[in-house]
């Protein structure tokens, strides 16, 4: 079951969605993270953000939008607290990182080099920042010449999560390519908005927020496929992963690994049940390694 | 204590007042250790297109016979679901809860005389808490307000449990929005009397528990501040994992912006930022 | 209830979403179409098409996604057959225009000028032709200039179809009001993707598709929201509309209209009941006129 | 005929062979009007995140009683979970169908001799064109294949009707991939016989039908080709509206592509592009 997702190594090709599983604890009297394939944490910033006012969630037909703002409590509380502790347990750990501009991810990165993490995942995809974000994430020149600056300043494997709110999702993962990344990570939220018809208001205090969970798994897909034709890089596939038969048609798309984010909060076993799925899979099968999957889809 | 996720089996679903019903699961596990102001996170099957799971308060556990009761609230679409949901059904009599989750109740440890005010639904959460004051002898006196008097829906069961011990009060105080059943009018004003008449009569509350809509929570809030007693509050936040990893539920306190899911529901009244 | 949309007179805001109503007939033991505000019919190319390969559609979490191409008997059998129907059932008639290019597009409308139809919507945006369609929807300059061309061409009510499959839809509507569009549609389909994980095959003959009914809804309300913020046109709000209530959702966020797709598959009587459901609505809530919803959501 | 939606409760639902399911409907105007071949779209109620309807063909009618036989094969999500519904749920015990949809079997006007050809559950859709052609006093063979003893399902019902006619063969051929009963094999080379001794004997069959996979339906539509039999096959295919709208369903044909749900089910297999 192990898998190698751009020089990092995976025990199995199962992670966590960043911002769905906090840095593991929470889920620590369902799950051990030791027997995950990563453990990928909650977006950080330098110093720490406060995030959106509430409602923060709202749920929507197969799925759910939120607009969290990427709270998070700052690197050096992920150093000091979170990271120790999944190194206690044997974790392998990907950390999620962003910034309001290209200095803060630069920043976080050179803190996050003293921490024994072992690998990057650069979100420059969030919906909900106002700055950097979603701007960032859209236009091929700037994705290059960020991920080539956060190339230079680490060797540690470089994953670069995608925004699906583009016009062509192939350009952007060319160009996180180009600009030196280990792997893609496809795909964070689809920007979404719910309504209260009822009281005539939008559902959360931020009206629009990052459509997740089932729904989107069509779109997930398809630009996983897209992606594994356009680019050599592998590919961390995510997206309304509810169980392991969905994250079977990732792999067969083209992802190295997958990540299981929304489906957590449905069933806090569900980053096991994924993985005792894809074996199940591949025993039916007759699939000795699950490597042969890889993009595996008979077109 | 540890959190479990277990298959709870329906053993009762009835209406018990308007748009009201009390759920009996059968879920031994968590009727064992939950704790007054801890919450259940349901998970309800059969649900088309919804996803999420829903937080209920846990009103009254039976270890003897391992069962916990919510009593809920018709108010959307999953409420109004659960509604449908019977014992004797195939595919539908049985519901995942998660729990026991979140801070409970919190008495200063040597609490003398207590208050606990409960608005409309919000009374179903503070029974347990009532049951354990009474056991342990503080003088306890409860404030009921809904808005008709078939909505003052645990009053019998708190008038049975205080009638049981010594108080100035035997019953709940009660008011009613349209005047059907005690006071006519908010609950405010029979929980700003009952803390000047306890302060004037040298007998002061050093405790007020209250739940219910936040309009209510905050007003008893700063009249407890205003007499310097100590409250505490069970907040109501929209949930996703219901367990502390997704920040969808964060309430606004002097800490910061804490998660209401495991940081709360209950707490310290003058932490909270309104 | 009446509503106009950009000089076309409704009796009530709601429409068919082209090519899940044909052009009414199929419906006819369920919904009688002179009382719905309009019937949009099916795309209609010049000499029409035969579309894909099946299976051309795949169920999906609230959804499904179909690639059924475009299939149509061309312009000369619509105003042969199905025009004069609808015009003796006294329905109100937009007619969705497809085509493979620009000269396509402007021949099938130059045709209907001379039949009795009381608006185009043209679609730019259906992501199963290989020419022209997609790609043609995606770039500002495209659109206005294809709007330019068919606005020249006719005085009636012109509708210009959007596709979501873009990263600034606001860029995209702004495009079709400077071309001379009376009003836009939101939204076609998402571009998706389904794979049978057993057969290790896609679900569909062509691979990809177009994502629709309720899990799209959040990213449609979105788009409606927005571009009734960026643009002065009435805009014709669809995706994932199966009742009464999320009819009234995309009115609050900006629409002046509705189109009901994907729910007449579920329920033939689903637009009789989003009418219905939106007449209640404004009698719970004390609205006289349908028209002080439009855009009335309190943010 | 007008289509019709109702709500039809659910009466009965058993399983009767391997992932072979019975389920009988309470639906008067569809068991009124319905003919041979055609098919109700069905909605099953409380599925989660599936919205779409099922194709099923009626194996049996009744107007008497009011009821449709639906007999189905569990082969995915939605197949799996009408197996869950039953007679006397609260909630999940009516089902949505929307019928008589499609072209029924269209036998010559004056057809004297008909082989009838059922692969699998494609039995079922047959059953009730045999009947009508006994009544007719057709002369009717019937040959049935199936992977196993046990998935020849209809049988039972197909040796009874056979029985009360006049004719050679006064039970089905049956052929099973497994030899477990009949011939082992495919069901082709017992059509291939039937076809030639027919010929042989004088007395060709004038109309085939066929249901089942689309292989089995090609090689005996070919077969009838060669033998100059007209033929008639029900072509399956994934259906959103099932009433001619959407253009979901389309079937290559000699006269382009046409929709299986009201051009079809059943075709002039002659007219079939495989
Ligand atoms: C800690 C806690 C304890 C609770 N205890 C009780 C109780 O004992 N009895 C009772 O009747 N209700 C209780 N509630 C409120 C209850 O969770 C909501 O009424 C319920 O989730 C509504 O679900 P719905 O599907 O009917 O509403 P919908 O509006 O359809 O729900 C849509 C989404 O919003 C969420 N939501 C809607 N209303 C609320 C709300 N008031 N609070 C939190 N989330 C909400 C739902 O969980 C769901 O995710 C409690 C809430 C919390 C946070
Ligand atoms: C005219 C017609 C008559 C039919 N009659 C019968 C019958 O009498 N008995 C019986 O057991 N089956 C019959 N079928 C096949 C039956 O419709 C499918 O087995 C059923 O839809 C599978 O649904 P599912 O949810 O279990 O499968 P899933 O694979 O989960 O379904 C996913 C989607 O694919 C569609 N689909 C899957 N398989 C088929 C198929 N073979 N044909 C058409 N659509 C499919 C479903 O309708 C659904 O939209 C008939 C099909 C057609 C077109
Ligand atoms: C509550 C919540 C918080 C999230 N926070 C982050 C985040 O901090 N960083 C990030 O890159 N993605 C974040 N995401 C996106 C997920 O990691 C994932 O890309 C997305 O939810 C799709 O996967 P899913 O459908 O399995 O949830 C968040 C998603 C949710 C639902
Ligand atoms: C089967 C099918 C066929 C469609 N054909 C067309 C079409 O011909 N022209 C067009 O502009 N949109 C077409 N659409 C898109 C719909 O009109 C609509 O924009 C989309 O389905 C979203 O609405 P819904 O979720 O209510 O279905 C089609 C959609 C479906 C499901
Ligand atoms: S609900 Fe997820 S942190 Fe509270
Ligand atoms: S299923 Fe819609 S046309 Fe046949």
């Amino acid at each position: 079951m192990a898998v190698n997702l751009g020089g990092l190594l995976m025990k199995n090709p199962v992670t966590t969605a960043s911002g769905t599983f906090a840095a593991g604890r929470e889920y620590n009297d369902f799950v051990d993270v030791s027997t995950l394939g990563a453990v990928t944490t909650k977006g950080v910033s330098l110093h720490g953000w406060a995030g959106n006012d509430t409602p923060r969630i709202a749920e929507t037909p197969s799925g759910m939008l939120n607009s969290i703002g990427l709270q998070n409590p700052g690197v050096k509380h992920l150093m000091d607290v979170d990271i120790p502790w999944l190194n206690d347990q044997g974790a392998t750990i990907i950390v999620n990182v962003s910034g309001h501009s290209f200095d803060e991810y630069l920043a976080v990165v050179d803190e996050l080099e003293q921490a024994c993490v072992h690998a990057y995942e650069i979100n420059i995809s969030c919906p909900n920042v106002d700055a950097g974000g979603m701007t960032l994430g859209t236009d091929p020149k700037c994705v290059e010449s960020i991920v080539k600056k956060i190339r230079d300043a680490t060797d540690r494997p470089l994953i670069v999560k995608l925004t699906p709110n583009v016009t062509s999702i192939t350009d952007i993962a060319k160009a996180a390519e180009a600009g030196g990344a280990d792997a893609i990570s496809l795909i964070n939220t689809l920007l979404g908005m719910s309504i209260d018809a009822e009281r005539m208001r939008p559902t959360m205090a931020r009206v629009v927020g990052g459509l997740s969970g089932s729904c989107v798994k069509p779109v997930a897909l398809r630009m996983v496929w897209e992606c594994h034709q356009a680019i050599s890089l592998p590919i961390l596939g995510m997206g309304g992963i509810m169980n392991g038969l969905d994250a079977v048609e990732f792999i067969l798309a083209g992802a190295s690994a997958v990540a299981v984010g929304t489906a957590n909060f449905v069933n806090p076993f569900a980053t096991q049940e994924v993985i005792e799925g894809i074996a199940d899979y591949c025993e039916r099968h007759g699939v000795n390694d699950v490597n042969e999957l890889i993009g595996a889809l008979k077109c | 204590m540890p959190l479990i996720n277990e298959q709870a089996r329906i053993v009762e679903n009835e209406c018990v007042g308007p748009r009201l019903y009390l759920m009996v699961l059968e879920s031994p596990q968590i009727a064992k250790t939950i704790k007054p102001g801890q919450f259940v996170h349901v998970r309800i099957p059969g649900m088309p297109d919804h996803i999420l799971r829903r937080p209920f308060s846990v009103y009254a556990a039976n270890p003897a016979t391992n069962t916990i009761d919510i009593l809920y609230q018709t108010v959307g679409y999953g409420t109004d679901f659960m509604t449908t949901l019977t014992p004797d059904s195939a595919s539908l009599s049985v519901v995942e809860v998660l729990g026991p989750v979140g801070r409970c109740w919190m008495p200063p440890e040597h609490v003398k005389r207590a208050l606990l005010v409960g608005g409309g639904v919000g009374a179903a959460p503070l029974y347990m808490l009532a049951e354990q004051l009474v056991k342990a002898q503080v003088h306890t006196d409860v404030v009921l307000g809904a808005q008709t008097e078939q909505a003052l829906v645990c009053r019998g069961r708190y008038e049975v449990l205080l009638s049981s011990h010594e108080a100035d009060v035997v019953a709940p105080l009660c008011s009613t929005d349209d005047g059907s059943y005690g006071r006519a009018g908010f609950a405010t004003s029979l929980v700003a009397e009952a803390l000047e008449s306890a302060a004037q009569a040298a007998r002061p509350y050093d405790y007020v528990a209250v739940c219910g809509p936040e309009p209510l929570m905050r007003a008893v809030a700063e009249l407890c501040a205003g007499a310097n007693v100590y409250c505490e509050v069970s907040m109501e936040r929209r949930m996703a994992c219901g367990i502390g990893a997704c920040l969808s539920c964060v309430v606004e306190t002097t800490d910061g912006k804490l998660r209401a899911c495991v940081d709360g529901p209950v707490f310290d009244a003058t932490k909270v930022v309104w």
